[in-house]
């Protein structure tokens, strides 16, 4: 059993919030009422950009608040999405009079929040774009029917590149679709050896064999489609770097950018090994990881287990993740 | 006044009335959902009784819109799939009237079918789905024919609510394709849609609002 | 029982060393045969600075390598310390003319390798201090007997406050005092819901009850003197605070530099949950957390638990931390 | 060349002669901690053999500081607390000849307790608290009393020898206070510390050395 450290599991969130902000006063400010947290001055002059969700993710997507990403990040119960009137708000204070465009992971609940607080903050003359970031290759069912791929690490990548833009100046429409074409672009696959578990609960939201792994989870502590046996570290990364790259039929020559993710309740050594092993094998197939981030950045609570997120590389998209950012989470 | 007008404090009245019906019909209608969904509808409806009695803290709306935005304004602060959807329905229905008016029965008519228009637009349900659209949908239907037809508001928003029990109750015989329930599939037959139930007691209110001392919705059918 | 995503145990840590240094080619280059990171492109002159340690801490040390903090850090076993000969071949590497400080957590086998490895370094005419690191209030004992104090958190705060130093230009000594002086006035505590599990082991380094807290943990799985009872977040942050505020004795007024510091497994809510606690507490006390850090820094393989360290800052330290930084792990 | 001084080969020698002994005492050695430990003392010396094979590996070395540094710098690839004592031990073991040159029995004395004297430094252990130390002590006592009274090197280091040894089998009576051993507290009795019998081995590899055919060194007391 995991117990959690935790005061009343119904306050979490919010008390979370209080105790991220009180960490960083100088750059970051909190609505306590509409659970939004925003920089502590706000940018003006720029496209605005306001993500959220569910909690349990964190970093994402408060961590990611800062000159060069995010200007608010909303946040709901664990893994349940923040109400309409919430992502409003946090629209709203995203909005310097350039419009805002509302980072969204593809999930039927937090797709309607944000359209229909996208469609509403129009009452309050604020134009908004929605980017859907919809990269978990598990996911993807050939008919295109059904609500579609789930939205999981790439999400800090539109987050960055749409940050970059928006401070480069560019104008709504452009930022939404430079954002667009990175999650077009990015797929991810995860698996889990262990389940998170909920804060108050006990037991973590699933149970495995010693032997088994639960290859293409998502971010909710969702059952997979594939229990496969339990290996190496090795091959745990080929596992899920074998789907990518038949997905994304990269030519030999391509610079990627990598996400080495880990969900929760893996530790550093452990990513480093799959980073070792994702090197490895692009190199023997002629691919180039051009840029990379190894760590926990989009997590299901404590879940024991990674992603890994690829993405073709061109020379916007390298100029926009280059880009400064000075954020709780990401910082160069 | 014509019998197609509304009195001036119809707004008002509308909201305070649904209010008291939402919170008494709250245990039943989680209930339902514990049923045949994911239990979550009767909190859903506190939390937005909840919101609404903050939106009226700082001071009675002024007009029938500011009363009924309220309300809108308290299920968008829910979540879920209900709450934005019921935010949404509120938001067009507030439109009936403009500033400092009071709507007249047309106007009311065509404002429940824009807010038809609206939760379809965004859950994506049909009629048949299983979901409050089901209860809505006849209400439209039956409010439009009554007030062409020159009932008076009372008798035209009386017609409305009984198409939207009806259809409220025939819920229980449909399997669920939108929303949670339809996770549960055939088992929740014989269980009436949640969502359908409290759209229903929000045409009741309309018609007990449309009376001049605000009259009461009963939600016995409920459970 | 974990399951740990890793090959072949006994080449976990060159491994990941590989995989670390693979993902910041830019930045950092390894020499494989001593187990040591170093920046890609070499200081010059200035004081070297040198850490390291047993494997298992991560991101320490690995992740403190970079301009304004560490030259080179070294790496043992899990768990064990570093080689004499490691830290000597680090410590030479981390020389410019300029002399070097390690920066050493006091356990036995780190302090011996260090130490000779500092008096070995003298035949190749490298001038060394050593700066030693024993923050934990739990391994205080009264008559000063014993291998004294363990060094646990406080270590980013030496490493990140001598490497500002190096890099004004200070000298071997002075950058040493500045370190000795931060490591005697930082204390940590230290607790544990849930022990570490070794990589390729299937249980954790010790059990505890449900209702189970070890108070006064290390960070290499060692069982503390005491048991207490569980509590909620604020009433484990108190069983921190309590004790370091005795120890510290601050006068209202005073500014502290706190770390939350999360030992592995534990999520960032739970750590934003102490965080919190933290500021409510210090804030009736009378004091200020005038700087802080959340998050997991100095870790024990996947422990679940936290230590808190508090610092009173002056202008100098204060100066030293807010200096600018650029690390895998920490960055401003 | 005089009785006391050594012969060429020395250095060379010493290490072979010493690497044969160790590796094949390898179990035993770990075994000792095993039973009074904290069972890596087997595994350390198969590392520092390795770490030996690997410092050799560029060519041998062009003299006995050269032989017995690459000794040094096999230890001090090893870690734990043996690890860089040993390391250290040697380096001053290295120190009794210059660059080409080969010591004299005098100065290897005084090495073997400049020896001794970094170990204590370092590890701050007394004769009598169950280390290396104790077998170290009387070789090098024994040693300076034969190089004073005008014995020749093989015949001192002998001595040296059997001083060593003879203390080796004494730790089994002592309680260990320091290191792991220590924490066994007294069910280490009966049980010889494997430090003090590894380096009783080292004082027989000088002895063996120092003839000029090399010898050999016996283990067979250990287990
Ligand atoms: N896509 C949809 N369109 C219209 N109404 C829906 C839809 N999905 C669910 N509902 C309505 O919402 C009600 C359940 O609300 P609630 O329990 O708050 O939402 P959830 O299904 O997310 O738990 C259902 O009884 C149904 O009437
Ligand atoms: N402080 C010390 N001083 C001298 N020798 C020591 C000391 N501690 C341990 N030793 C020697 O090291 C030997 C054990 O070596 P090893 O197993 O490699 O180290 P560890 O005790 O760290 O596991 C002991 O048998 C003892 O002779
Ligand atoms: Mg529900
Ligand atoms: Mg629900
Ligand atoms: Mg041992
Ligand atoms: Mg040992």
């Amino acid at each position: 059993m995991r117990r959690s450290i935790v005061n009343d599991p119904d306050q979490l969130v919010p008390e979370a919030l209080e105790g991220f902000v009180l960490s960083h006063p100088a750059r970051l400010a909190l609505d306590a009422e509409h659970r939004f947290v925003r920089r502590a001055e706000p940018a003006t002059g720029k496209v605005g950009l306001v993500s959220g969700g569910g909690s349990g993710h964190e970093p994402l997507h408060a961590g990611f608040v800062g000159p060069g990403m995010l200007d608010v990040a909303v946040a709901g119960a664990v893994f349940a999405s923040p109400t309409a009137l919430q992502v409003l708000e946090a629209t709203k204070a995203a909005d310097s009079g350039h419009g805002v465009v509302q980072i969204v992971k593809n999930y039927t609940g937090d797709v309607l929040n944000f359209r229909i607080a996208g469609e509403i903050s129009g009452d309050d003359q604020v134009e908004t774009e929605i980017v859907l970031v919809d990269d978990d290759l598990a996911t993807d069912t050939a008919d295109g029917g059904g609500p579609g791929r789930r939205g999981t690490a790439a999400t800090v990548i539109v987050e960055k590149v749409c940050g970059a833009a928006a401070e480069e100046g560019q104008d709504l429409a452009a930022v939404a679709e430079v954002g667009r074409r990175a999650a077009a672009s990015a797929r991810t696959m995860s698996l889990a050896l262990t389940a998170g578990t909920h804060p108050g609960d006990e037991e973590p939201q699933f149970a495995l064999g010693d032997d088994e792994v639960e290859l293409g989870v998502g971010i909710h502590g969702e059952r997979a489609a594939r229990r496969v046996p339990f290996t190496s570290a090795d091959g745990l990364t080929d596992l899920l770097l074998d789907p990518l790259l038949e997905e994304l039929g990269l030519e030999r020559g391509t610079e990627v950018l990598a996400i080495v993710n880990g969900l929760g309740g893996t530790y550093p050594l452990e990513l480093n090994l799959v980073a070792r092993r994702l090197h490895h094998r692009l190199g023997d197939a002629g691919l180039a990881v051009g840029r990379s981030l190894v760590g926990s950045y989009v997590t299901s609570l404590d879940m024991h287990g990674v992603s890994l997120t690829l993405m073709p590389l061109d020379e916007e998209l390298r100029r926009l993740w280059d880009a400064p950012v000075q954020t709780p989470a990401l910082t160069w | 006044m014509t019998d197609h007008a509304l009195h001036d404090d119809f707004g008002r009245l509308v909201v305070t009335t649904l209010r008291e019906s939402l919170e008494g019909a709250a245990p039943a209608l989680g209930d339902l959902d514990r049923r045949a969904g994911d239990g979550d509808f009767g909190d859903n409806v506190r939390v937005a009784m909840k919101n609404l009695g903050r939106e009226l803290e700082g001071g009675e709306p002024a007009d029938y819109r500011g009363w009924v935005t309220a309300m809108s304004r308290a299920w968008l602060g829910v979540g879920g799939t209900s709450g934005p959807l019921f935010g949404m329905f509120y938001r067009d229905l507030a439109r009936a009237a403009g500033d400092g008016e009071v709507p007249d029965l047309a106007a009311l008519a065509e404002a429940l079918a824009a807010g038809q228009a609206v939760v379809q637009k965004y859950g994506e349900a049909e009629v048949g789905d299983r979901t409050m659209v089901d209860a809505l949908a006849p209400a439209v239907t039956a409010l439009r024919e009554a007030a062409g037809s020159g009932a008076d508001a009372v008798h035209a928003l009386g017609a409305a609510e009984k198409a939207a029990i009806d259809a409220a109750k025939g819920t229980a015989e449909l399997t669920a394709r939108r929303g949670r329930a339809s996770y549960v599939g055939d088992s929740a037959k014989g269980v009436m849609d949640p969502g359908a139930c409290a759209m229903a007691l929000v045409v009741g209110a309309l018609r007990a609002a449309a009376g001049a001392d605000g009259g009461e919705v009963r939600a016995d059918w409920i459970g």
